[in-house]
Order: C-alpha cells, then structure tokens, then sequence
C-alpha cells in the first residue's frame, strides 16, 4: 500500500524555504547559485568494480550513483523468443540519506527502477536480438543494478547516466553455442548502445520550474516531473513522480527544455567516455 | 502473439474493436455499489473493469504514524489474479507498487487534506479485468468513490490513456493496442483546473506528436468528467427521490 | 502466530446487541425481519470476467464474492500421477471491510481458502483424473482464486457457492498429447462436476442457533460453526471457525438443518445456472 | 504407497497397528518438561510426540495491542522439519495457519481470559513427529501445560481423532489411516461442559456416521480427560512430596 | 539489521549479579556450585523421531537441544561436483525462553547455524565425497535442523553435540545408480564421521572466565567467545559472539582449556554413543 | 576452478599478488566521502572496496524501542549485487545477517553508548567489490565513519583478517587465497587496549598456528591503525587549513 511518507510534513520551515526559492527564481536564480536551468556538475567514472561485467559511478552535484551490470545466461521470455533481456534494479542505500531504511526496496526505489527501465527499453537503447543465443531456449540476461550511494537531491537523472555509462563500457562474457550448447569462449563483447536516451527532472513552485532539484529545493517544491528523451529528440519516457498539479499549459516548454538538458548531458556523457554518435 | 497481417489501424481509421481513433470505449458508471465502505464506485471501460472504495477518514492506528497538520492518503492498486491473460502471482508485483504511488500521489494532489488532521482516508482500487487503461479507469473510480465518502476535494479526477498504434495518435488503447503499439500515455486531470495530476509515457513520441497526444487525451477526459458528474448527479437524485 | 483480533472486543455494546438478538430469536425472530433458518437472498452472476477461464460474482444479502479460474498446466503431484489439482486461494480484500488489511492473506483468508478447498476436495466435486494428460508428467492444474468484495457477514457459504459457480460455468483451454508434448488445441471444455457441495453457517447465542449470520449478529455471537453437505446428505466438510462452546446435544440438530439449507441453495444454484442433476 | 492388497482393517476387526476400532494408541503424558516456560507438558499418542508451553500472563509489547478487558491469547502449531515423511520447508505453513487458530479458539473457549487484562498469554506447540492427530494432542499438551502455568480454565481441553477406515468409524486415526481412510474428524472438548472447541471435518460422512464418530470421539476423549487428570495429580503429589 | 536487543539492558540488577558471580569466580566457585571450568551434566538421546533419517535430544543443564536429519537427492554443486553437500539450519524455538519470538529465525538463529555449520564443515567431519551419486548430476544432501527447545544458557555447545550425535546415529536411506537414474534399495547406511569436533563455550567477567555459562551467568558477561576443536587438538572454529572486549593475553588460555573441554565432551559422547576412535 | 598446478605461495615465499605472507595488499582510507550521513568513510584494501557510513545519535522511532540507559547501535553489513563473482541475490543473506552481528558486536565495544541515552546509532557498511577481508575492511571504515560522527569511542577499531594457505600462515587473504587455503581467521581489535573485539576462524588450526596467526593479525592491524589515524589527521589538518 502506498501511503504519504511521514518526511513529507509541509511544516512551517517548508513554507519559509519555499518562499525563499520562489523569491530567488523570480530572480533568476536559486539557493546553490544556479540558474533555473542549469545542472549541477557531472562526473562519470567507469570500471571502478572489477568483478561486474560493467560498472560505474556517477555524481550530479553531491548526489552519487553506483551502476553494476552482470550477466548471466537463461531462457528468453516465452512471447519474444529471439531476444536476451535486462532487468533494473534500484536500492536507495540508507548510507545515502537519513529517509532512507534498510531492507527491500519501497516504492521510491520501484519507480527509480522502473522508470530508468523504461528509459532504457522504450528508447531501444539495447539490441536485444543480439542477445539471443539459441532462439526460445539461450540468451544473455544483463542484470543492471542500481544504488544510490549519496542523496543530496534527484536520483534519477544520474541514475540513467550511470545505468548507460556501465553498459556502455562493460565487457561482457562471451558465450558460443557449440553442439546446441552454450559455454564460455574466454572473451568479452561491447553492447553498441543503440541510443542513448537521458532524463531531466524537472520541479515546479508556483508555477515556476526549474532543472535537477536538489534535496532542500525538492522538499520545497509543489511537484515534480522526469522527462527523458533520445539523440533524436523523442521523449521516451515520462514520470509524474510527486502530488502536485501541474498545469497542462507549462508541459510543452518543459519538454523543450528537457531536449536541450538532455542533449547536454549527452554531450557530456559521450566526452567522458570517448564516444562518438 | 499478433499476427504479422493484423493491422491495429484499418484503412478507413478505425481500429480493431471498430472505434475512430479519438473515441473512447463504452463506458459505465455506478457509484456506492459495495455497501461495507464510505465510498465506492464501480468504473467499466470497455472489457477493462475496476471497482474503488474509500474508507475514512478514520483513526490512525498505531498513533505515532498520525501527521498532526493533515491526514495521511493511503492507496493500494491491485490486480484479481485472473485479470489478466497470465494468472498474475498473489502478493503485490512491482507494477503495482509503482501505480499505487503514482494513483495515491494524483489523489493527494486534488484532496483538502488539511482538514483531516491526525486520521488517515484509504483508497482501494482492485482490477477485476484488465483490458489496457487500468490506472487510468481505477482514478477515474476512485475520485468517485472518494465524492461517495464526502471527502471534500478541489475538482474530481477524470482519467485515460492516450497511445500511438502503427503511427497514429489514438485514445483509450485496449490491452492489445498498448501491447502492438508505440507507446501509451496515461494522462489524469483535474479538468476545472485544466491541470495534470498524473503523467507517465512508456513509449516514443516526437514533440509534434507528444502535442496531439496530449489534446486527444484531454478531449477523452473530458468526456469522462462529464459522465462521471452524470453519475454522481443520478445518484444523488435518486437518493433524494428515495428519501422522499 | 495466531492471535486474538483486536477487533473482537466483547465491547458493552456487543452485550447490548447480543441481548436485542437473544430476546429475537427466542421469538423466532431477526435484525433484519429473517427467521432464525432463513438465509439471505442469493445472486450467481457468471462470466463476468472474460480473461478467466471461468468467473462468478455472487451475493448473500448485501456479502459479495468474487472467484475467477486460470488454468495451467503442470505436473501431477508425485503420490497422484494419474490426476490434475486445483489450488483455492482467497483474499478478504480490503475494500470490503474496514476490518481487513492489505497484504497477504491472514489466518482468515488461509481459513476461508482451506475450507473451501475441503468442501471440493472431500466431496470429490471435481473428477481429477480426466485432467491428467500424460500420467506423471503433464495435467491441468486449476487456480480457484476467492476475492472477498464487501463484507456483511458470513463469507463462507457464497464463496464456495461463488467457486462452483465458476468452476461449472468454465471454459478450459484444451490440450492434446501430441507426440508426447502437449498442445493448446484452441478449443474449450466444460467440468462435469460430480457433486455439488453447499455449506450452512451456524451462530449459537446462548444455546439458540441462527443461519447465515450477517455482520451484526457474528459480532454477537457466542460461537459459530460451518457444516457442509453433497447432494445425497453427506456430511463432506465441517469448520467450528470461532472460540466458544457447542454444547455436544445441539450437532445433530444443526446437521439435519444444514441438509437442508444447502438443499435449498443447491435447487437455487441449479435453477440460476440451467443445471440439471 | 499403500499396496492395493494392503488393509486398514482385518477380517478381525483390528487394524494394521493391532487395536481394535474403539481403542487409543499408548498415551503418556509428562507435565514440566520445559523449565524457562511458565508451564509445560509433553504428550505421545503411538509415534505422534507433542510439546506444549505456555508463557504469561504477561505484559503485551507494544502497549497499544493490549486489550482494555481480558489477556490477548496468542497460540502458535508449529512442526519440526523432520517431524513428517518429506521434510517440511521452514516457515508457517498454511496448514499450520489454520491450525494454530482453530487450536487458538479452542483454548479461548475455557480459559478466564477476563481475570488477566492488559496481559498476554502464549501459548506454543511443536509437533516433534507427526503420525496422525497431532493437533488434538497438542490441544491436549497445550491444556496440562496452561494448568502447570497455573492459568484458571473452566475445563481441561481433551482432544482426539476419529475416522472413518474402510467403510467403519474408528478411533484415534493413524497417519496412515487418515491418508487411506475417508475421513478424519478431528475433536476437542471441555468433558466436564461436555461442550465442543473444536470440530473439524475433512472427509465424508453419513448423518449416521457422524454420530457413531462423535460418540466413539467422547469415549475417546473420557479416557484422555481421565489421564490427563492423572498426571496432575501426579505431577502435584509429587511436587507435595517434594516439598516435605 | 543487527540491532542491540532490547531485553540486553544492563539493568542494575545485572550489575548486582556480576558482581556476585565475580565475587564467586575469585573463590573458584560458581552460582550453581561448579567450578568456572566445569561443563554442566550431559544427557544424549538419540533415535527419538523414527520420521527424521537421525535424531537426537541433547541437554546441558537445563538447556535442550533437538536436532533431526533429513536427506534428499538433489544437484552437486557447481564448484564441488564430486561431493554431496550438508545444510545446517537452526530455530530458537519460542517454547525455550520468554526472549524468543516465534518467526523466522533472527540473527541469533543464523549465527547458531553457521557455527555448528562451519565446526562440522572446516573439521572435515562428513566425508562429502562418499555422498555423491552421479558426478555434477546426483548426490545425497543432508539436511541438519537444530531446535532450542529449552534455554537455560549455552545452546552452542550442545546444538554441536546434538548435531554429531544425530549425524552419528543416522541411518541414511541408501540409493544406487541403475542405467544413469538414482533408486531407492529400502537398505540403510551410516555416515562414519571422520573427525568428532566439539566446541566450549568461554565467558568473561572482569578478566576472569568461565565455561558453560548458564542463563543466569550469560546475562552477566562482559563477553563471550566459542572455541571449536577437534579430536587432533586443532582449532576448527572460533566465533566471539558478544559485544565485548577480550584480552588478547587470556587466548592462549582458553584454547588450551577448550582443548581439555572438548575432549573431556568427546570422551562422554563416544561412551553414550559406543563409539571407538 | 584452481588450476592444480596453480601454487598460492611460490618458493622464493611470495604469493600470487607478489606480496610476501606479512604483507598487507595496497590500502587507501578516506574519510568524509558521503555527504549526507553523520561520518562516511571509504577504505580500499587491494580490491576489496567498502563504504561505511554513519547517522545518529538520533531519536529512536517508536519511542517503545528506546533504551533509557544508552544508545541503540544498529548495523548493517550489505554487499552490492556485482561485489561478488556469482550477482548476490537482492535482499540479505544469512552470511550478511552473521556478519552485521558481530560487526554490531565489535562496534559496541568500544562505543560510549551510555553517553546517548534514548538515541539510535546507525552503521551501515556497504561492500562495493569483495576479494577477501570484506568485513574487516568494513569495520576498519565504520570505526573511521563513527570518529567522523563526533562518536567517543574508546579506542578507533581496526581490523584485518589472517590465514593459512598452503600450510603457511598469510596475512590480509585475498579471495582466491581464502578460498583454496586452508583457514581464515579475521580479527578485529581496539589496539590501544590490545583487546580483540572481534574474532572468527573458519578453518583449522594447530594451537602454534593459531599463536602464529594472532601475531602476525596484530602486525598487520597496527599498521592499519597507524593509516587510520594518519587518515583523520589529514583530513582535520585540512579542514583546518580551510577553515583558515
């Protein structure tokens, strides 16, 4: 069952600080001296888990998101037999924030899971009829974990840099089918991201947006919204994730500016990691 | 699996089931149809059906979960075990931990909940059937039954899904055109306030299409909130027919 | 660990209750104007849910139950591999009462569940060996799942009223053996019950008894007791499913009621569903 | 299993273990057996073997569970994973779900619940080999153990199983006899009351049967009661002796 | 999460406690009279569940100990083909103590098991070779479930002694390899065990120790330590399974005395048990 | 698999990684790596990779768990799915719930916890890459997260783990050694009171061995004592320096 999360208290000091970041986007500006929509600062650092296929760490500002990919090999789903799969799994660490429990994921770390899945899959990234071994019988599994080391505001964004930066740099085991069997060759393949589709979240005071909240700006905001979108300029994805209203007419420049966000976090995606699209 | 020759848009513009693309599937309505809550509704969208109760506001129990300047909403989205083509496992799947927030958070969004303080207002949506626009008909049931309850709220929630099947912006996907489709957007709305209180994509769009996406999903919802204020005006002329 | 409900309170109230009850029926009287062996109307809509191989949504005065079918198919058990098996799970879903809580069924449901699962199973309602279809390695197995819906007492005479419903009014996808694989054949097939088990609840308030308790009256009962009975009498299942004492002397008496009254529910299950037995 | 040509009962009219239908397995029972619980009993019927303990009254944790009128009784039918043919997987079964409610009930029918507000009473059963009847002798243990811990009842619970093997009633069912018989009937009693506190069913029976059952069930349980009285008795001449 | 039991106050009580138990122990004596390095009496059962492949009740003292073997078939694991595999679990029954909770086991239970686990496992005592079927295909598991049934402190060192003794005594249902399938003969074999590894159980209190601690003791302690050894006099397993601190100098003297300890168990169990090593 | 030619220890006494037996792999300590707890440490030690943080003293929720003399000290002890060669499955294993027991219990030790009343402390260790020494490497951090925290402790904690591999007596296991050698012991101790707070063997031992091993475990601990206190005055001369 779904129910409010007791932090969520709109207590007094919310008000004061809500005011406090409305007086300041009116100006232009915001608490960390950012504008409305800039990004914090990004870093991606690749390859920091030996024993995962593929893994990286990645920071927005303060806030530090773990990726690890590991593969193994199973049956393809029953009703798209000639493709391997993936599957996204989040934890919000409670090492990242005071609000957070140890023990399985609550549905704060379903969504994350399941919206940077989405990302992923919707916009194609993966070639999954590369994953296939066997048609209906092998395929690769890639299993892309993510964890949430440090929450200073926005696990989202980074999350879909971090889940794309260790598929795009892992190395995964390469298996041949010899005599209907599958075994492992001692060699390692790339996957060739199809896409690479990011996300910009978005928060919204009194009818006032800005980019990539961070944490004391989101416990003030009225709500907020995640918008990914791929090199071609579709949105493949689109998360409501807060209460809130969000008036229908703001939807179109949000989009807009999700476009621009997203194709700079690309850029600076594909230059720390020496890719060309 | 769909056949390679089967085509979810035909050459005149109606799909499968016969509908034009910007028309919805018949839709029913019934309002407190289970006696034992303080509000319910019962919500069928083509062969998608969907029953909401709400019960409360109420104690909360144990106390120290009580918030001291509003009430606490809580929301459960399930699914029977057969509504769906695979019998889908007992327990709560991950699909449905997510759309339990999400409905939740949409309500919260429309409910005054300031001046419930220290209670908490349940919210049960159970899928009988599910034929594609589960969230969507389970808000539009559960605001109603949320009106049943006397919950007061800044304008009901009307609710659809709008998708893309073989190119064309369509409303209301059934299940087979979410599944053959290019993508599925559920859009929920306080219509008075002209404002989105739930918003997913699972799919690609272009901006031009996000747009006409967009209008279309309006234009169902508003088709809706006009049936679902149909609904709860028969109600409460009958009632008040009954009570004379 | 089963524990006490904290629900059942033997509140003032209750005692003022149970007295208004106890005056009534000792003039052969009820809340709600019944007499102390009439049950409460009877609905049986069928195939409601298309999804379901077979469905059923039945009321008991203002009680409604839910109960769908899904079949699979398995492996037989190991000590019977020359018959299919069917499962009953129920839920007391909490829509219906401001009593039930979400998650996994409690020691009711499992109750609820288990006692329709004997009155089946006992009475041999379902001829099991015509679902196996390769003995010890492939046969049907039947889901009968139970929802509670809205709960005004008493739901175990409508749920197993709900789960023939359902399963006589089912479509089964049909499987052939074919070169000793089993394929769906695309057709349907209907399952013949054998018998047709009914159930009568009983409370007791200080030694008189009453039929189908509705809310009011369970809350006030001293004990209650559920007695099931197949077409030619037999006693097929019997469930005392509440804390207190029947009194040795008053079972016999309750048995040739509960004849009775599963005699009348059963003309009425044959007469809404065309059945002829 | 069974061999077709095996049977239940012989042309003699005893059974595979050599009783005849109207007789009980050898019966002990041991009272004290645990020494950290408030009271204890460990009961054999034949190869079934039964721990019962009981803790309390006590106060409940957290407060806000305590009930205002009366102890809270918590009961808990657990089996040992070696205790049947195939090992049982840890965790609560469903069937031990059920059992420990109906167990549950049972013992809240006589125990004076009321003179022990605010408190809880546990009571844990463990089943450490299972050969047919094995919640009425925990009934039976978990009764001497709640006397031993010195909680009032207004009866002892005497508990045991009939059946029905191969066409005719029979007490005391093995677990054999209750896989191949056509029915178990498991029943607990106050005698004193001669009041029932739990009755059970699974099988079929005619209206004739089942009172030839339930009388065969009384005698049974008479002869229970009576050592169970017994070893009371014992257990406190003892402690008397013990004393001097 | 491990979380300091609540019912580990250290109550003034406590303190009033270990104070006489300190006064005792400087006078070489105890609470119940034993010196600081007497084991309390014990008593082995064995063969009382016929339904277990072994078993046997153990008690030290007051406190008692039943475990039970079951075996089954299943798959050698992947990095140890060759052998057959043993699983050790253990519950804190809630008929033992007023401090156990029914449920699964907590961190008590766990700890419990992988101590009797890796005492059984690092001193070699099965010979896991002899119970493999079918290289990587078949091989016999042994499933050792240990109850605390009653806890008057101490249960390590008699769930190690219960667990031998049932291992000892079992009689394992034999299978052989008939065409490349295992069958049931309906003969039986032992497991001869190749080491008897027993452990001691250490308390310390201001400095001074004592071994065997019962309830009354254990809460009193600074902290514990259990020292498992074989009948070589080698060191199998060591586990401080309180918070504490321990001298680095007593060690030496613990071991030596658990050497003394443990064999001193040995000599009364292979006595009980008629066994020659 | 091991290869069977493959020798853990080479003749000129080197291992694998090229180290001698005495000789700890490459370690690296930082302390105040995560912004959002209380203290937050990273140790690595070869490739053995774990974060450590720390939240607290803070009020204990419900009030009831509160213990009136001192803290609460809660541990977690978790490693990522991808930290190991076969993906750990989510959720906690029963070698995570020991292991978070005794870290708990090693922590405690040394923690003046009667200095926070009614208050909770919470340890969370997360390993990120696990190649032997995990949980020594984590309390090694944790003891550095909680001196971040403002925790009094009576002693820092610091902890390495030893072994046997090929009849010769190592310190600081890798995976592989661990896993082909013939024992490991890990140790942890509060070096200033050379007291040991925590201590396994998994293995055998002869009790020289074991004499063996408990030096060289306190040779290598004292050097990792020196770099966790090399570690903090590094990183408070620096926040000095920019206090400056």
């Amino acid at each position: 069952m779904s129910a409010i999360p007791p932090q969520s208290k709109k207590s007094l000091i919310a008000g004061i600080v809500q005011e406090k970041i409305y007086n300041l986007l009116q100006q232009g500006k915001r608490l960390d001296g950012r504008s409305p929509v800039d990004l914090r600062p990004i870093t991606i650092t690749t390859g920091i888990v030996e024993k995962a296929d593929g893994s990286s760490l990645v920071s927005l500002g303060k806030t530090k998101i773990l990726v690890g990919i590991k593969t193994e090999i199973g049956t393809p789903y029953p009703d798209r037999p000639k493709e391997g799969s993936f599957t996204v799994n989040a934890e919000l660490l409670p090492l990242a924030s005071i609000g957070f429990e140890p023990g399985p994921p609550d549905e704060r770390g379903v969504e994350l899971a399941r919206v940077v899945d989405r990302s992923i899959r919707e916009s194609k990234a993966i070639d999954l009829e590369k994953l296939c071994l066997i048609e209906g019988e092998k395929a690769y599994i890639l299993f892309i974990d993510i964890y949430v080391l440090d929450y200073d505001g926005n696990y989202y964004d980074p999350s879909v840099i971090a889940a794309l930066a260790a598929l795009v740099t892992a190395k995964i085991p390469k298996y041949e089918v010899v005599g209907g069997k599958v075994q492992k060759t001692g060699e390692y393949f790339n996957l060739k991201l199809q896409k690479l589709p990011f996300t910009t979240t978005f928060g919204l005071i009194r009818g006032k947006f800005l980019v990539d909240p961070q944490l004391e700006e989101e416990a003030a905001l009225d709500v907020s919204i995640i918008i990914g979108v791929d090199q071609e300029g579709n949105i493949v994805s689109i998360q409501k994730n807060s209460p809130g209203l969000i008036p229908e007419t703001i939807l179109e420049q949000l989009i807009e500016i999700a476009q621009e966000k997203t194709n700079a976090i690309r850029n600076k995606f594909c230059e720390a990691l020496n890719i060309v699209i | 699996m769909k056949d390679s020759s089967m085509r979810l848009v035909k050459e005149d513009g109606t799909r499968i089931d016969g509908r034009r693309l910007d028309e919805l599937r018949p839709l029913s309505i019934e309002i407190g149809v289970l006696e034992k809550s303080d509000g319910s509704a019962y919500v069928q969208l083509g062969r998608t059906k969907v029953f909401a109760a709400v019960f409360g506001p109420k104690e909360v129990h144990p106390k120290h979960l009580a918030l001291p300047d509003r009430a606490i909403l809580n929301c459960r989205y399930h699914m029977t075990s057969f509504s769906v083509d695979e019998r889908k496992p007992l327990g709560m799947t991950r699909r449905e931990i997510e759309l339990s927030k999400v409905i939740r958070e949409a309500l919260e969004s429309v409910v005054f909940l300031e001046e419930f303080p220290r209670t908490s207002i349940d919210v049960f949506i159970e899928i009988i059937e599910a034929d594609g626009g589960t969230r969507t008909a389970g808000l539009t049931a559960a605001s109603l039954a949320l009106a049943e309850a006397g919950i007061p709220m800044v304008d009901l929630v009307a609710a659809v899904a709008v998708g893309k099947i073989e190119g064309q912006i369509a409303l209301d996907l059934s299940d087979l055109e979410d599944k053959y489709g290019e993508a599925d957007m559920p859009i929920a709305m306080a219509p008075r306030l002209n404002s989105i209180v739930l918003l997913q994509l699972n799919g690609r769009l272009t901006r031009e299409e996000f747009k006409k996406a967009l209008e279309l999903g309006k234009k169902g919802i508003m088709e809706i909130y006009q049936k679902q204020r149909d609904a709860l005006r028969r109600k409460y002329s009958e009632e008040a027919l009954m009570e004379v």
